[in-house]
């Protein structure tokens, strides 16, 4: 799996059409993802990030393999970005042993230390000094590695992000620590829960660099995070960025989200991070406009492909909730 | 008498205290606007308004210690912790301040907050988010724990919690928000803490339990044949009755307690210890504990039904208890178990 | 006991005076107390607040009886300023039926509710969102009372300070939170775990007013939280102060405090609050020089004099750890 | 060999562990520049620099969840928490990330991290800080829970969390910082988890104990007048040796656990309770719990000696079981305790 899996990395890493493809690719697992989830073949819930892409793309093109990344539930954008195969997350999500951890895990604990991906975290906020402690690493050991911790706009409400960030900026740690304001914690707007406009000023609370940036344009994401990263790896320590963004799903598998004011999500679709990004491309040359409908289509048809390989590979066996308990 | 899901019988039960008592309000992370992840505050920003109905920022180290603080100052808050482990993140307002701050005030001040939290597995939310967690506040002297079994105790215990001037966590098994049952309403369904219910009667064995386990421990007891059992849902984990498990334990002089969680530092251990100490002389045969494997709860319907103890396996083992007068083997000690 | 500590409380809201008076009082219990334990003649640990004298008075000037204050384990000060009498104070922390909460609680833990005092916190951080829960009540039941949450610079760096600041100034609660910023945490310098200069900058990650007073003037405290709980009680929501002061003394009974740097010490001491303020009063006739004197040694007597009490005063008995644990 | 005080011996463990792993590190709230709060990481700043020990700020879920990062990324740290207490405000990092993190990767992460931290009552430092809480952490599969009894299995106990790569929590009773004893140093002194030792034998009752009470059951054995006892000192809470114990109590019949903390959640009730599954048919009397009451800790010397159980208590409530065959009343529920 692993080779496949840098191998996926290495393509968005180096290549921007491969970009706008990965982000397709999470569109399309995604709902696939839902569709299973409402049809009722799924167990459990799920998070989704579809509108979210050009965060999870971007993020990954501009970190390399060796970095560690700390993400959440709602992560599997960014682990297909960061080179795990739609095999390996739509296994786990459904619970089969060809998933990435196994099976034993769900939609919520996805993990793949060969390109990075730390085990992703259902507990909000719990990532932000894990990462700083994975930045540690790199310091103690003098690689030019970094860590990168994903929360959500409601996770910047709690303890573990003041305490994690704080951290890294007084041992200025190769850290960079990324906000994606998707607008809701939960069913909340960020509005009811946090004070202020930008997540981005926190920065100031530490002493560090913050940043507000456009997530629905992938160059934009992969800009900032790459001068964050040099900046973490050049030893000058971490910052903050907070990527605007909008997830237009529900919240959760069961999560109709009645809570928007009307039209918000309309807009939010004519910014649509893959849509601008494919329009980039064909104006830049790199992407025909036929091409598009194909690409889509190829990867719905890889989505619904993989689904029934989870249907059909095996769950995992009794004995397995017995592994990996103690080492 | 109602007829209503457990989640209803939830709101309702907070809804009737808020009506009596202005100092009632209620807080947590969506449960106004929303009502709540589970609806189990549903109708109550309506009826009471954004002053006594609120949602939170994600902060659960900052509104349980909201809850403390307002509960020292006079209202009665009633909280809602989503998952229980999250009360890994605000553990020290519950256990370090809430139930001490009335020793730490030489009585001057009560605390009479609940903290609500959905627990437990079977809707594959997978290992953070499928735990009981009782032994995070069970060793907390200053504090109550009610843990509710369906409709009926949980309007019941809720509102003796919320009516309870100490802090009371009073958790609910999330896979039994939606059962319905018929429910005893007003003052009289009102359910005092620290005493256990009896659903069912026998001869044989005392079948300890609480939450998810009692309709567990109930399909064992209705299936056996050939022997019966005292099912005795404790209602309450902390102060437990004590009195209630011993009286039964000398009577069927057997003992097997039913429990969600991994063997290791469930609460049944304090059952089976106690009893084992006090009753001794009355047990007849080896007193046991069924409960889930050391490990995390997994993903995967059929793995996670087979982590939980079950009703064949309560009945199976019971049996075997009977028969042979021996403590059975668990299930994942038996041979080829874990193929 | 507590029409005692009312009329105590009156007494440094009403007069100038008084606050001095009550600033030599806490010098001298203080002294007194580490004295005791320097003697082996307590039982425990203890911290003292010599030197951030001007800060419990401060506080205690400005609110009224019927606000509600958190403070810390370094609180005795702040209950003398409050009230509380040198007696419930002193018999507090020597473990006799005549402290605040009858012996069993020890340094870190005062109480007395009817100037205002809750529990104190021996957890650091732990008092912030508590304060904020006080204010709710008083939001809830239209009161005009405040709030006030103290606690120390490193607090400033815990999760439960971010927390319960975000959540009184998303609800806008009359709350105001006061860093008593004396420098250090516990052994290390606020330069060695905060990377800010001023724990006041963080009130712009909450979108309410910061300000740095200072913290050796009796005055400037009192006129700082006055205005931020007039500010409060108006629906104006919570403000951040931080007094800048220091402790003259270790952080704890056992600490000689060896990594203060050289002279540090002395210049903290050439503003003496105590003697700031006395010579201000004198330059305002409101006191005259000799009475200084007479002033502090009174103040000696009574804490010699409230410590032998304590020590011919009973230890609670057995009972007593039975109380007060259910209601 | 070497003779040290406990804090020495802790120091000289992780100083050692130092030396042969560059991937130790260590940090804490002052345990660098001041080498800690109780000295246990003497000269460890001075010998292996800023880089691997560290100074945090006052967050303890802010240096345990870094703990966990760095764990699960090649380094192999060793927190403090400062008193247990604060785990109140990390727990989230111990029992829901770092625990479960082996699991999650599948395999593939192991997080290798010591959390130590300083317990118990007897020094006077009040409710708030002298607990020793291992309730919340001992329902946690994926965690290990070792309690150091004195200098030598403090160095010992702590070269093998370190080596350990599962999580693993090392309680230290504050009260034995500073007691001196003989310790076995180098490698031959690293004490594999998981396994008691039995510092005392002998013939009528299986006295269990950890961490502080190891002394306590000690001289209460050496008093005993008629009668003698195995002493066995758990050592590792999590996974603790039941093979030892269950040995133990097949050969005296009679078993008392000796705590330090309240009865109710304690750790004895796990071991009396397997016992009494597991053994049922070897025990002559009941089994017995020997604790603190379900009370705050107070502070005030002679209050917070009474509130431990002491040697002349253990003694007294043993030679009662022995001779009666019945299990004794606690002390608080003596006539006339309370007054
Ligand atoms: C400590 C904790 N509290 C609450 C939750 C429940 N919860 C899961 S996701 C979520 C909303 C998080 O919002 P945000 O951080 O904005 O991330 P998003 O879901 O929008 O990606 C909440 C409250 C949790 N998992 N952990
Ligand atoms: C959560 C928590 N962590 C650590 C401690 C130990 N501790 C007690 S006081 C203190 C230093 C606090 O420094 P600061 O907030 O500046 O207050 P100061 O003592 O200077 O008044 C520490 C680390 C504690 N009591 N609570
Ligand atoms: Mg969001
Ligand atoms: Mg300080």
């Amino acid at each position: 799996m692993s080779s496949e899996a840098l191998e996926r990395r290495e393509a968005v890493r180096t290549d921007r059409r491969a970009r706008y493809e990965r982000m397709v690719e999470i569109r399309a697992v995604e709902d696939k993802i839902r569709g299973l989830f409402a049809e009722g073949l799924v167990h459990g819930t799920t998070h989704t990030c579809q509108g979210q892409e050009a965060v999870a793309v971007g993020v990954a093109s501009a970190l390399r393999p060796t970095d560690v990344v700390c993400c959440t539930y709602r992560g599997h954008g960014h682990a297909l970005a960061l080179g795990l195969t739609p095999l390996q997350v739509c296994g786990e999500i459904m619970g089969r042993v060809v998933g990435s951890i196994g099976g034993v895990g769900g939609s919520m604990h996805l993990c793949d230390m060969s390109v990075g991906l730390m085990p992703t975290f259902a507990i909000v906020g719990a990532g932000v000094p894990v990462a700083a402690g994975a930045a540690l690493t790199a310091q103690v050991r003098g690689t030019d590695d970094v860590a990168v911790s994903l929360f959500g706009d409601g996770a910047a409400n709690i303890g573990a992000f003041h305490e994690g960030i704080n951290l890294a900026a007084i041992w200025k740690l190769p850290a960079v620590f990324i906000c994606e304001n998707n607008q809701y914690g939960e069913y909340s707007p960020i509005a009811a829960t946090t004070p202020i406009e930008n997540i981005a000023e926190r920065a100031g609370a530490y002493g560090i660099p913050g940043e507000v940036v456009d997530g629905q344009d992938v160059d934009a994401v992969c800009a900032a995070v790459e001068a964050a990263a040099a900046r973490a790896r050049a030893g000058e320590g971490p910052s903050l960025l907070e990527m605007k963004t909008y997830r237009y799903a529900g919240h959760s598998r069961s999560d109709t989200a009645p809570y928007r004011p009307e039209g918000e999500l309309e807009e939010w679709y004519e910014r649509d991070p893959i849509d601008t990004f494919g329009a980039r491309l064909v104006a830049e040359e790199l992407l025909a406009v036929e091409e598009i409908v194909e690409i889509e289509a190829s990867a719905k048809a890889l989505a619904a492909e993989v689904a029934e390989q989870c249907m059909a590979a095996p769950a995992p066996g009794v004995g397995s909730m017995f592994e990996n308990v103690l080492v | 008498m109602a007829r209503m899901r457990m989640n209803q019988a939830i709101a309702a039960a907070i809804a009737d205290e808020m009506r009596e008592n202005p100092d009632v309000v209620v807080f947590g992370e969506d449960v106004a606007v929303a009502e709540g992840p589970f609806k189990t505050s549903a109708g109550l920003l309506a009826e009471f308004g954004p002053l006594r109905v609120r949602d939170t920022p994600i902060a659960e180290m900052g509104f349980m210690g909201a809850a403390v603080g307002a509960a020292a100052t006079g209202l009665r808050p009633v909280t809602e912790i989503m998952f229980v482990e999250f009360l890994g993140v605000a553990l020290d307002q519950l256990v370090t301040e809430a139930a001490k701050f009335s020793y730490l005030s030489g009585g001057a001040v009560n605390v009479p907050m609940v903290m609500r939290a959905s627990v437990g597995a079977g809707l594959g939310f997978g290992c953070q988010h499928s735990q009981v967690m009782e032994s995070w506040i069970v060793g907390a002297p200053g504090l109550k724990i009610a843990v509710v079994s369906g409709p009926h105790n949980a309007y019941g215990l809720t509102r003796a919690a919320i009516r309870d001037d100490n802090p009371v966590a009073v958790l609910e098994p999330r896979v039994l928000y939606a059962g319905r049952g018929d429910v005893t309403t007003g003052p009289e369904g009102i359910i005092p803490l620290g005493r256990a219910a009896q659903p069912a009667g026998g001869d044989d064995v005392t079948l300890v339990c609480c939450g998810s386990t009692v309709r567990t421990a109930l399909e064992a007891a209705s299936g056996a044949e050939g022997w019966s059992a005292d099912v005795i849902d404790l209602q309450t984990l902390q102060p437990w009755d004590a009195e209630a498990v011993l009286d039964s334990v000398r009577r069927t002089g057997r003992l097997a307690t039913v429990e969600e969680c991994p063997y290791s530092g469930g609460w049944g251990a304090d059952i089976v210890s106690t009893v084992a100490t006090e009753a001794f002389g009355d047990l007849s045969a080896p007193p046991i504990r069924l409960t889930a494997p050391d490990v995390h709860v997994p993903f995967g319907k059929e793995l996670e039904q087979r982590y939980l103890p079950n009703a064949g396996y309560v009945a199976a083992q019971v049996g075997e208890l009977l028969a042979t007068g021996e403590s059975p083997p668990h299930w994942w000690e038996r041979d080829g178990a874990l193929a």
